[in-house]
């Protein structure tokens, strides 16, 4: 049995992976840029579908189809990002007669509107943020608005339906602003998307971001797992994850995995999903929307429960029934944390630096999970999000596995590129992030008060031991010029290299 | 032999001083860094060289080679950017004409250079914006990598630019 | 604080791994062949130590402490193997004010003695292999031998006290043979070591090799944990470990836990150690020989127990108290397997292969810990074992662990020395191996059988491939000669290899 | 180009033609194979080359180049020795003299030499054993790679080898 996974970087490879390990051929598809990426050369086959733009290979159904068909591989994975949540794809692989790992097309659609997912929830019984029952356009009264703004409560926040990215979006905290606030965010969400439709919902006051990880199974089981909390958030973008979260009781995460459980039976979700929930400051949680993929941030949920979700992916795909211990899912063994190191400039805004890995050095031993999608070699496209690795680290409670965070980050050297290790090395500093003090609006609020101070500041120790290093390299390239020793016309590729010059004495 | 280094607007001058055998595989050396000693065992690796000093201290030096006579150094506690013989390479270089002190503004990467912030003769202050690239979807704003005043402009609004190229000459 | 690591290899960089997590310096100490290793790399502060042979560097008690005082170290970790079971150099340690990360140097004297330790097994009450009492020596009579295997019961084995490797030990399967094999391991062991002294042993049949792993603080606690199962072996050397052991009841554990307890107890144990045991055919488990420092295979039970052993080592140490929870030391969370990876050549009868590695890649994702003390770069000396890494994986099921474990040997590449993956790659399709059926002779037994046949057969696809590549590498080579692009003088050392050029468009 | 291919005691006869636009990293090529052809997609990378074949199927490939024109190639199923173009590294090469289809024993590491189990002109059976090399404290026998009569044997019970010395020839 072979299975295509239509995806690319670290969570190609890690799929590909968990296919290994259950016996399953892997078919890899690639772009232009990412011929010699690792999840082409560690894949079985591997197929071109086009130019490097996303648009024109890795978004493209048929393109997609059509390695299915040439390799004969009868499922798909879509990982995540991508066509992971578009029904389109789903629906025309169930066309084709292959097994989408993922929901039903009919699911994907429904979850992915939120208006729609959010009906759901209420129908489930499942708590929401206060807000108004439906989107409303040009024709809602002034007077039906500013009434139902009285019932929510302020502070609250006027949203675009279809709105993204902060556009179309207000915040509005006294009813003086309520009907201005909602005019411009209807028409920035009317020229920016074509739909002019808003809602208000209430404003939750210093909101962490928790979700429930759960599996369904065709057999109508679903199985919700111990929370992940994902707070620690740029711009809207989550930079780090762990689990457990600090801020739950276990009675809360009992009524938040039930919760998360009940939304998706009452829509008879199967493979693996996400919930997001908002936890207010007094513990109350809002259901937020439902990831109908596997997350970035699965390794977390893996580590503290020791259950491989994406193993679980396609065996209910192929149509097992679930047999994990709901116990099991619930109940943290240990601590993990997720740091996602991008090839971006902290320095500089957090600014992508793509380009090519000279070398690269990563840490191991106890308590560390490397999900990498680069080698030494490759070449980090532009074309894509320049995700290096997900580094996950445990420990056996929080502050043993910040504590490797760090010896792990340490570690870590991506010769050639800027990282956000460094970023990371000075937020596992931050008396905030140590304590579990923080909220989604945390690092975006601290990074404003740096005013784009550098992370890891070069010292005079770190300055003289960087002029010594490149004296010393300048030295040896000298020398290697006068004596002749580089590139011996009759030896090898390797041996052509500094390196190997370098270490042969 | 001697090099000039110059990191963090500073200038280095060291002297390199081999001690004992010491092949290209590495050896021990006597450095001299703006007249102060250091005796130091140096290794090449697979990412850099590996220093240990007199005193045991042992640092894991990465080094990138790039254009311009640039080195990305990256320690264990920081990345900083070093140019070896500065002078040399800018005498040599089109377009400069940069004295040492100049500070050059170069696209990190391909993209398109969509706002110049700036023009020919203006004072800026310390990371204050110059030019704007986009890349990867993302407008990246460029800052001033020291206070000056713009010597040069080298490229235009809405012109596709490769990674490294030369954007903005500051004195 | 600064701790010493007198050690080399993958033990010093997880003990340094292990003293960056507690927030302490470390110091390294290396050989001329060692300068570039990850040891000295990852260290804080490095020290050589003289040449390459052990019995110069490694060994050298009186450079240790020099560096120890030179550094201002006031722990030593002795890592295993080398100094680690010396009891002159514990003492060497404690002389000289420093303190040593592990029992007192009575307790490795007493313990470092098989009689001794037998003895001390015997008055706690713990089973024992039946034998003589005390060793014998020339005075012994005929008779009295005799009475005494009769009493132990055939087969037996005579060993010499100070034998090992083999040498002075003989199997009696019979009355007739006990009195010639007596005198024939007398003289052997004489002439060997100077020591004729030996002693009778029952020989347990089909025997394997179980180990239980504890900890001892300076208050009197013993924590014993879930055991290791190192039947594995190749001429009595561990290959495979894994934990838990498929052949142990939960109540044998727990009673084989319970004695190795009671022995490290009545000697009054500090620190990591472990208790071997012979496991019959019967389930009966004998008492074989303590160690009495970290073991080789310690990941295996750090990754069932999720308790980190180095960490332990070095807190108790400092005088702290366990506060191991015993039923988790005790139980086992999943099922962690550890392969010992060598730079050997295992179609030559495991000849040793060191030499440079080019390049290498490392498997990771999910279920993954590679504790390697090896870089690409680095020459694996001549000079001491020549281990690359131990790879230890881990699932919820031994099922899982195992195709975990084919997955992790296919992705590790080490690239231009000969290993032991394709040996390993070739047990782990086993029947034997995958049911667990084996002892402590199976390996041994099978290679027999094999007769030298190669693990990993080039069939006719793969010497096609490699054809393939070697005719494509030749052709870049020479292309890249006549073309001119390699070697631009003005570039780097990096640019300067085919790598570089060969991965710019 | 053409190379002749020695593998597991077989030569293969290999031609190589690009196919459109391939550079020092890689490309597209068509490659005959003792006459059969193959498309193969290849690329340069850390290990070595990253193969993609016509029908999918990919294979990455380590190698390491080792004097005499030798090639240690590591498959992902597999490790095998491949000389190329054998006769022309084998005239140059000196104290040998061996012809194509001679098999040379080598020292697989630096260490001594205990014993010689065999004299020149001596018929040895596949695997049987020829030459005794102790090293890191163990004694290798090293085996005939196949059967055939000794040619040379070029060093002497007690002497230290490098890694790589020729010690025996077999015709």
């Amino acid at each position: 049995m072979k299975v295509l996974i239509a995806n690319r970087g670290e969570i190609a490879v890690r799929v590909m992976r968990a296919c290994k390990e259950l016996g399953f051929g892997t078919v890899a598809v690639y772009s232009d840029c990412d011929r010699n990426a690792l999840h082409v050369r560690l894949a079985d086959e591997a197929f071109h579908i086009g130019p490097s733009p996303a648009s024109e290979s890795y978004l493209r159904i048929d393109k997609i189809l059509d390695v299915a068909k040439r390799s004969g591989a009868t499922l798909v994975h879509p990982g995540y990002g991508f066509l992971a949540e578009n029904e389109e794809f789903g629906q025309a692989c169930v066309d084709a007669g292959l097994t989408f790992v993922g929901p039903t097309p009919h699911v994907i659609a429904l979850m992915g509107s939120k208006t729609a997912a959010r009906q759901a929830a209420i129908a489930a019984g499942v708590p929401v943020v206060p807000g108004t029952a439906d989107p409303f356009g040009d024709d809602a009264t002034d007077a039906w608005i500013t009434s139902e703004a009285a019932r929510i409560g302020y502070p609250l926040v006027v949203k675009a339906v279809s709105g993204g990215g902060g556009k179309g979006m207000r915040t509005v905290a006294t009813p003086e602003e309520l009907l201005p606030s909602v005019r411009t965010a209807r028409s920035e969400a009317g020229s920016a998307f074509g739909d002019s439709a808003v809602y208000l919902e209430r404003r939750i006051i210093k909101p962490r971001h928790i979700e429930i990880q759960l599996l369904g199974d065709h057999h109508g089981t679903v199985i919700p797992f111990v929370e992940r909390e994902c707070s620690i958030q740029r711009r809207h973008q989550k930079v780090v994850e762990e689990s457990p979260s600090l801020a739950l009781s276990v009675e809360t995460r009992t009524a938040m995995a039930e919760c998360a459980a009940m939304v998706a039976r009452s829509v008879g979700y199967t493979n693996a999903g996400t919930i997001e929930f908002l936890l207010d400051e007094h513990e109350q949680f809002y259901f937020l929307e439902m990831n109908t993929r596997l997350q970035v941030e699965h390794p977390v949920t893996e580590q503290v429960t020791g259950i491989d979700l994406v193993h679980w992916q396609l065996r209910i795909a192929l149509g097992e029934k679930l047999t994990i211990d709901p116990v099991q899912a619930l109940t943290p063994r240990m601590h993990a944390i997720e740091c996602r190191i991008y090839a971006e400039d902290p320095d500089k805004g957090f600014m992508p630096s793509p380009g090519l890995v000279r070398a690269l050095s990563t840490p191991s031993g106890p308590g560390i999970r490397d999900d990498r999608g680069v080698t030494a070699g490759f070449e980090i496209p532009i074309f894509y999000d320049s995700m290096i690795a997900k580094l996950v680290v445990w420990g056996d409670t929080r502050t043993d596995a910040v504590a490797r965070l760090r010896r792990a980050l340490d570690e870590y050297r991506v010769v050639g590129v800027k990282t956000t290790t460094p970023f990371f090395q000075w937020l596992t500093e931050q008396p905030e992030f140590l304590e579990g003090r923080f909220d989604t609006t945390y690092l975006d609020n601290l990074l404003k008060t740096r005013q784009g101070q550098v992370f890891a500041v070069a010292d005079a120790a770190a300055e003289r031991d960087a002029t010594v290093a490149v004296a010393l390299m300048s030295w040896f390239r000298a020398h290697r010029a006068v004596t002749g020793t580089a590139a011996p016309t009759t030896s090898g590729v390797w041996r052509q290299s500094g390196l190997r010059e370098g270490l042969r004495n | 032999m001697h090099f000039e280094i110059d990191i963090n607007e500073r200038t280095h001058k060291v002297s390199v001083e081999k001690v004992g055998a010491t092949g290209p595989a590495g050896g021990a050396f006597r450095v001299l860094i703006d007249g102060v000693p250091a005796a130091v065992d140096a290794r090449r690796t697979d990412l850099g060289l590996s220093l240990v000093f007199a005193d045991g201290r042992s640092v894991d030096v990465a080094l990138t080679d790039r254009p311009g006579g640039e080195w990305f150094v990256q320690l264990p506690t920081a990345d900083v950017s070093a140019w070896v013989d500065a002078r040399r390479y800018q005498r040599g270089e089109s377009g400069g004409g940069a004295k040492t002190g100049a500070q050059r503004i170069t696209a990190p990467m391909p993209g398109r250079v969509v706002r110049i912030l700036v023009k020919p003769g203006d004072e800026v202050a310390h990371r204050q914006g110059v030019v704007v690239v986009e890349a990867m979807k993302m407008e990246n704003e460029l800052g001033a990598p020291k206070a000056g005043r713009i010597k040069e402009i080298l490229v235009a609004e809405g012109q596709s630019v490769e990674a490294g190229r030369l954007l903005v000459v500051i004195e």
